[in-house]
């Protein structure tokens, strides 16, 4: 089972690294806060496919799984924290668009 | 020592039940206690036969974890600045549901930082690097200021791709060794020899830790964090936080798991002397004191990063010790930009002067810092970074060593001019009326004052501490 | 082995239409799409629990999350939107050929890593993993749970507060 | 005598006693103010008894503080006892001037407890034995150094800045020579140092020199001395920058020269420190002759006659070290007293300006009498002490090369022109209306100014003592060739001497009949072609080489001046500039979104990995 498991894990993780490539695009091209986050979202999805790949791959499915439950719950948190951070950016500027974060006035 | 993870959190779902509600006032009282009673049980642990007498009847839970010299210079270090911050938050957050909220974040933050530097495996360090981020974003957008705001989204987004590195590296360590136990993949990775996915893995996680900690070039989102966050949370990220999160990681990770070897120790040289410089040279611009503490921070760091690169035991020592400096007097230097903050109302460097007519404490308390900072003798920052530098000759890095001393020189540049044009020169006719900080801000500036000096005059001993610690 | 490529190739579509789509909402629904073809990923490498949990939390929770923070914003006029989307297109439309570049080029590189994989595991369940063997990770959840709960709280306090 | 279990505590009293007053010096309230200046004069003395009681040990001890050979370790032997009493001498009369001085001044109780300290950190620094303890104390120095000058008031901040710079770049050059040093010798004890100064030894020399000599004010690293005379106390002037930075920096330098490294006489590096010494005695003298302020003359000559000291110890044979040790401590009585007469001079008239000074022979007749003495001896005039250290250094300075000879004695010419012109400014001609009232200085301030002139008449006419006291010193170095230095001043050297001195006194005369008075005196060496064109048909034949040699001489010195301003232009504006230009480029940079900070990281990521990987 091995050797067969060793084959699969290249396929995969090209994919990985296109899920990447998507994720990282999207958070860097976007004008909207939101999308960034749900950018990060496509990149976290990404490593939760790598952790299966590699917990299955090395026949440790298992401690795999407990990684992956406990990183969708570390997930959770972080994004919602993020959202109310953004919220908190909108009830100041009432947009959505990353381009308010831009230092404008700066010292001196 | 699963207590120490175990206790703060169990003491915040006490105070938050519903029914408890008179209880909230004691609060302020129980997490002093809490504070200080770890800081005394952490210097009680300077002798190692303290430590495993007294480790043994707390091992309650199966965490796996495990403490040594190094865990507990940190526990020591957290457990300060989590004192002096919440002291110094007394007078900026009146409001009493406020305070109360913010003191549960302290403990969160106890909590999270005792978890981190007790941890033997690598997916729960990752966990608690996460908690411990989770709350540091809570904290500086706790003002819910605009500035803060898009400074913490910033840092949202570069601290979630760290986590998103480490975990990568998490999975391919997952895939080569089956577990994720310091000792086990330290074991296995040194049986197996090199391996292009393990060095794969090694770079994902370092470079995580880079962003964390901030160094050139990851550091992008430090200053603006560390400038906007309110008075008493820059005191924390940067004495602690940031510090435990970054550099705290890359000293566990890289000498329990990884193991520091030629190649890694040329990265750091590289990216410790980058961030040296860019650091000391941003923060010679900068026109705002907490900004330009930002700045310096990453030029400290830097020398950190340079003392772990030397890979001798004398740099290592030396870095372990500037972490606990730059921990004291960067924490001293926001606590007195704390005090500008709360009397004046702005750190614009523009508008001030004078101050040490006004403000004696503050003023010669951040002389202390400053100098400290820039490594004059006999204060605790010189021995420091003489052991940084020495550590480096003694490798053979010769030109990295004369970068290092040239930045001190640079650093008592910046510092000297931040101290003329704060303290020193004209007092400004608005500020005839200002009063020195309130006691509250006064006594951590003080007593981390007394610590530079007094870690600087007791070098010997200090030093012998710390190879006891550390050896 | 076809069929594993055949459904992640569905993922990268699923990842690639919520980048593309004009809409937010559209985008935020796309996010479940992805997990949801994650989720039959995780069925066939023999991991059922995770699955179920990808699927009620990142497949459920996570959109509901970002369709009500999308409800709680103002959002777009359809002539603003159409503007905003033509801008969009510009950005975005080397994505698709970037990713599928990427894909080509790794797929044409056949690296074969050459690892020994370590011993198999003892522990054969979950359950075990995560009560007996790590409990630190359970500790870790309930905390970083109570936190984030805690901060929201702080946070949507203190916007609502600015709003009023 | 004192019994030997005495020596390590007495040693560490002589370091600490100083440095635990000047705590209590700032420790005494406002109110006693009177006290400050009385504590500080009587814990000089008791230092000074207690070096004089152990003067005569030979004694080492150490005991380990940090590891890494950074222990505390002192060394008690003639040459560091010598320095240390002298210091300590000089700390005494210094502080008993300035009680009556500082009377009144602002900072009155910082200006004692910096005086204290820097005692203490140069006792410290003179016995250590440890280069890096040695290090600890100098660098003490620098920031003392630095709070002293800046006592002086808001100008003097400028000054103070500008001479923490320079003394922090010097220092900085010679911390990495100790490093150098300690790694080449695997050790950091001095007296265990044993070096060949060739390759990086030769570095480590060059280093450790750069520091030595900066901090006894030689070229190019003195500019902040003119600066520092105009702002900085007087008292400070005659201390620091006339008395303990010469003994400490030339007694480093003799220890590099002598004991650390070997340096063999004519090569290269013995060259390079001759060369050194003999344009900054030259040109500082140069640049004296046309001031118009006591302090600032007084000051280019503190810078002047080190020239002399680092050329008599560069030749690095016995009779020019031993005339270079004997000029250090001449030097260092002799400039204390001059500055001490300007600082009596400026207690009762208010100014050190020349223009306003004139007469003042009649109404402070001793001050006059000793800036008469010390002036003598500064100008090298026999019997006095500098005559016999100057031959010293001349007859060493003719067997190395006859250039040098030249520099030495034309320095000779100018700084009795110099002074010529100085006393009769001040002392002699006219007494101006401002001045009628004035009165001679009370007698506190004169015992210092009179036993310093004492000590210059002694020293010239018992001028074997002194050879007696730097023998055993360099003696210990140069074991089996010589055992007994008995030095006979050359009658053609001394007769040229004479000559030189009748020289400079026709030119004054020359130029006070030019310029009308004494202050002018100096003026047809400044302003000569403007004169030459009205007495150019009178005198054609005269002056006309002479012309030619003082133009030259003045673009000489406006070049000079132009140099040392750039000098002073690269460490004040250029450095200053180009770092604040790359600060500002980096704060631009760093105001971008979080796209930017991303892309760094992937970009150093990837940096990172392909660095790995290959």
């Amino acid at each position: 089972m091995n050797i067969e498991a060793l084959q699969i894990f290249w396929p995969f993780s090209i994919f990985v690294i296109m899920l990447f490539v998507i994720g990282i695009y999207y958070v860097l091209a976007t004008y909207n806060l939101i999308r960034a986050l749900l950018g990060l979202e496509i990149m976290i999805k990404a490593i939760t496919l790598l952790l299966i790949v590699a917990g299955y791959v090395s026949g440790h499915v298992a401690l795999a799984q407990s990684l992956v439950i406990t990183l969708i719950v570390i997930e959770v948190v972080a994004i919602t924290v993020s959202v109310g951070i953004v919220l908190g950016i909108h009830s100041h500027t009432n947009s959505l668009d990353t381009r308010n974060l831009l230092e404008k006035t700066h010292e001196g | 020592m699963s207590l120490l993870i175990v206790i703060p959190f169990f003491s915040i779902l006490v105070f938050n039940l519903p029914f408890l509600k008179t209880l909230r006032k004691a609060i302020f009282i129980w997490s002093i206690f809490l504070f200080l009673s770890q800081i005394v049980l952490s210097c009680c642990s300077i002798s190692p036969s303290f430590l495993t007498k007294f480790a043994k009847p707390l091992h309650l839970f199966n965490f796996n974890l495990n403490l040594d010299g190094l865990g507990v210079i940190m526990l020591f270090l957290s457990a300060t600045i989590l004192l002096f911050t919440l002291i110094v938050s007394h007078s900026f957050i009146k409001e009493e549901k406020r305070r109360f909220n913010f003191i549960t974040l302290l403990l969160f933050t106890l909590s999270a930082l005792n978890g981190l530097v007790m941890v033997r495996d690598i997916f729960s360090l990752y966990i608690f690097v996460e908690i411990t981020a989770i709350i540091s974003y809570v904290l500086i957008a706790f003002d819910k200021d605009m500035r803060a705001m898009s400074a913490v989204f910033k840092y949202v987004i570069l601290s979630t791709v760290a986590s998103i590195l480490m975990v990568s590296s998490i999975a391919i360590v997952l895939l080569l060794t089956g577990d994720t136990n310091f000792t086990v993949i330290y074991e296995a990775l040194h049986m197996s020899g090199v391996n292009p996915l393990m060095m794969l893995a090694l770079s994902l996680f370092v470079c995580g830790l880079f962003i964390k900690a901030g160094l050139v070039p990851f550091h992008g989102w430090l200053p603006e964090v560390y400038s906007y966050s309110s008075a008493s949370v820059s005191i924390l990220l940067a004495g602690i936080l940031s510090k435990a999160l970054g550099v705290y990681t890359l000293i566990r990770v890289l000498k329990n798991v990884f193991g520091l070897t030629s190649q890694i120790g040329t990265i750091l040289l590289v990216v410790g002397t980058a961030s040296i410089l860019i650091g000391a040279f941003g923060a010679l611009a900068q026109k705002n004191f907490k900004k330009m503490l930002a700045y310096s921070s990453i030029s400290q760091v830097g020398y950190i990063i340079v003392g772990l690169a030397s890979l001798n035991p004398l740099g290592f020592i030396g870095a372990v010790f500037h972490f606990f400096n730059h921990s004291i007097f960067k924490s001293l230097l926001f606590v007195n930009s704390a005090g500008l903050e709360k009397e004046i109302g702005t750190t614009d460097m523009a508008h001030l002067g004078g101050l040490s007519k006004r403000m004696p404490i503050t003023a010669t308390t951040s002389v202390l810092g400053i100098l400290s900072a820039a490594g004059i003798p006999p204060l605790a920052g010189f021995w420091s970074k003489l052991l940084i530098i020495i550590a480096l000759f003694v490798s053979g890095h010769y030109v990295y060593g004369i970068i290092a001393i040239f930045a001190s020189v640079l650093t008592l540049a910046y510092l000297l001019s931040m101290q003329r044009m704060v303290f020193f020169g004209k007092l400004n006719e608005k500020f005839i009326s200002v009063k020195e900080a309130g006691f509250s801000i006064v006594l951590p500036a003080i007593i981390l004052g007394a610590i530079i000096v007094g870690v600087g005059v007791l070098y010997p001993l200090v030093f012998k501490a710390l190879i006891l610690l550390l050896a | 082995m076809i069929l594993n490529i055949f459904i992640l190739i569905l993922l990268v579509i699923a990842a690639l239409w919520m980048v593309m789509t004009r809409s937010l909402l559209r985008s935020a629904i796309g996010l479940a799409l992805v997990s949801l073809v994650l989720t039959i990923i995780m069925f066939r490498l023999s991991s059922p629990l995770a699955a179920v949990f990808e699927l009620s939390v990142c497949a459920g929770l996570i959109p509901v999350l970002f369709i009500s923070t999308i409800s709680l914003t103002y959002p777009l006029s359809k002539q603003e939107m159409m503007e905003h989307f033509k801008a969009r297109l510009r950005r975005f439309w080397y994505l698709p050929v970037l990713v599928v570049i990427v894909g080509v080029i790794l797929s044409l590189l056949k690296i074969k890593p050459d690892i020994t994989l370590p011993l198999p595991e003892s522990a054969k369940d979950v359950r075990d993993v995560l009560w007996n063997l790590r409990p630190i990770y359970l500790i870790g959840q309930i905390i970083v749970l109570l936190a984030g709960a805690f901060g929201v709280v702080i946070l949507f306090k203190d916007s609502k507060k600015d709003e009023h | 005598m004192i019994n030997n279990a005495y020596l390590p505590l007495s040693l560490t009293l002589i370091i600490a006693l100083p440095l635990v007053a000047s705590a209590l010096v700032l420790l005494i309230p406002t109110r006693w103010k009177s006290i400050k200046g009385l504590v500080s004069f009587t814990v000089a003395l008791v230092t000074l008894l207690i070096s004089i009681l152990i003067y005569r040990n030979n004694f080492s001890f150490s005991f380990p503080w940090i590891g890494f050979g950074l222990d505390i370790s002192l060394r008690l032997y003639p040459f560091s006892a010598f320095i240390v009493t002298a210091a300590q001498g000089f700390a005494v009369l210094v502080s008993l001037f300035s009680i009556k001085f500082m009377e009144g001044r602002e900072h009155e109780g910082q200006f004692y407890s910096y005086l204290l300290i820097t005692l203490g950190l140069t006792s410290g620094a003179v016995l250590a034995d440890n280069l890096l303890l040695l290090l600890f104390f100098w660098e003490g120095l620098l920031l003392v150094l630095f709070g002293m000058i800046a006592v002086g008031g808001k100008e003097a901040f400028r000054s103070a800045t500008k001479a923490f710079i320079i003394n922090g770049v010097t220092d900085l050059c010679m911390m990495s020579g100790i490093l150098l040093a300690g790694y080449l010798a695997h050790t950091f004890i001095i007296s265990k140092m044993n070096l060949p100064a060739t390759g990086l030894g030769a570095l480590a020399f060059v280093l450790i020199m750069i520091g030595a000599i900066s901090k006894s004010g030689s070229m190019p690293f003195h500019t902040w001395i003119p600066d520092a005379a105009l702002a900085a106390p007087l008292p400070f002037m005659a201390f620091v920058p006339g008395a303990i930075e010469k003994l400490i920096g030339i007694y480093f330098l003799t220890r590099i020269t002598l004991d650390i490294f070997k340096l063999s006489a004519g090569s290269t590096l013995s060259v390079l420190l001759m060369w050194i010494g003999g344009l900054t005695l030259l040109f500082a003298v140069m640049m004296a002759l046309i001031q118009k302020n006591y302090k600032r003359l007084l000051s280019y000559h503190a810078i002047s006659q080190v020239g002399y000291m680092i050329l008599g110890v560069g030749t690095a044979v016995p009779i020019g070290i031993i005339g270079g040790l004997f000029h250090m401590i001449n030097n260092a009585i002799y400039k204390s007293g001059l500055f001490l007469t300007a600082g009596s001079v400026e207690k009762q008239t208010g100014t050190t300006s020349l223009e306003e000074l004139g007469g003042l022979g009649r109404k402070m007749p001793i001050t006059f009498i000793c800036f008469l003495i010390t002036a003598l001896s500064i100008s090298g005039v026999w019997p006095f002490n500098g005559f016999f250290s100057k031959e010293y250094i001349y007859d060493a300075a003719i067997g190395k090369g006859l250039i040098f000879y030249v520099m030495a004695a034309l320095g000779s010419f100018f700084t009795a022109a110099s002074f010529l012109k100085l006393g009769h400014a001040a002392f002699l001609g006219k007494l101006q209306e401002r001045n009628q009232k004035i009165k001679e200085s009370s007698v506190s301030m004169l015992i210092p100014m009179i036993v310093l002139a004492a000590f210059c008449i002694f020293f010239g006419l018992y001028n074997s003592v002194a050879v007696k006291i730097f023998e055993p010193i360099v003696q210990a170095s140069y074991t089996g060739k010589e055992t007994h230095f008995i030095f006979n001043i050359s009658p053609m050297l001394a007769a040229i001497t004479g000559i030189i001195l009748a020289l400079a006194v026709l030119n004054h005369l020359l130029g006070v009949k030019l310029g009308k008075d004494g202050l002018h005196a100096s003026d047809h060496i400044r302003n000569a072609p403007i004169i030459s064109w009205i007495y150019t048909k009178a005198e054609k034949r005269w002056f006309d080489p002479y012309e030619i040699a003082m133009k030259l001489l003045k673009v000489f010195s406006a070049i000079l001046l132009w140099i040392d301003r750039r000098v002073n232009w690269i460490s004040d504006v250029f450095m200053v500039k180009v770092s604040y230009s790359i600060g500002s480029a980096i704060r631009r940079v760093h105001l971008a979104n979080y796209p930017v900070y991303l892309i760094w990281g992937i970009l150093g990521f990837a940096a990172v990995t392909l660095f790995l990987i290959h």
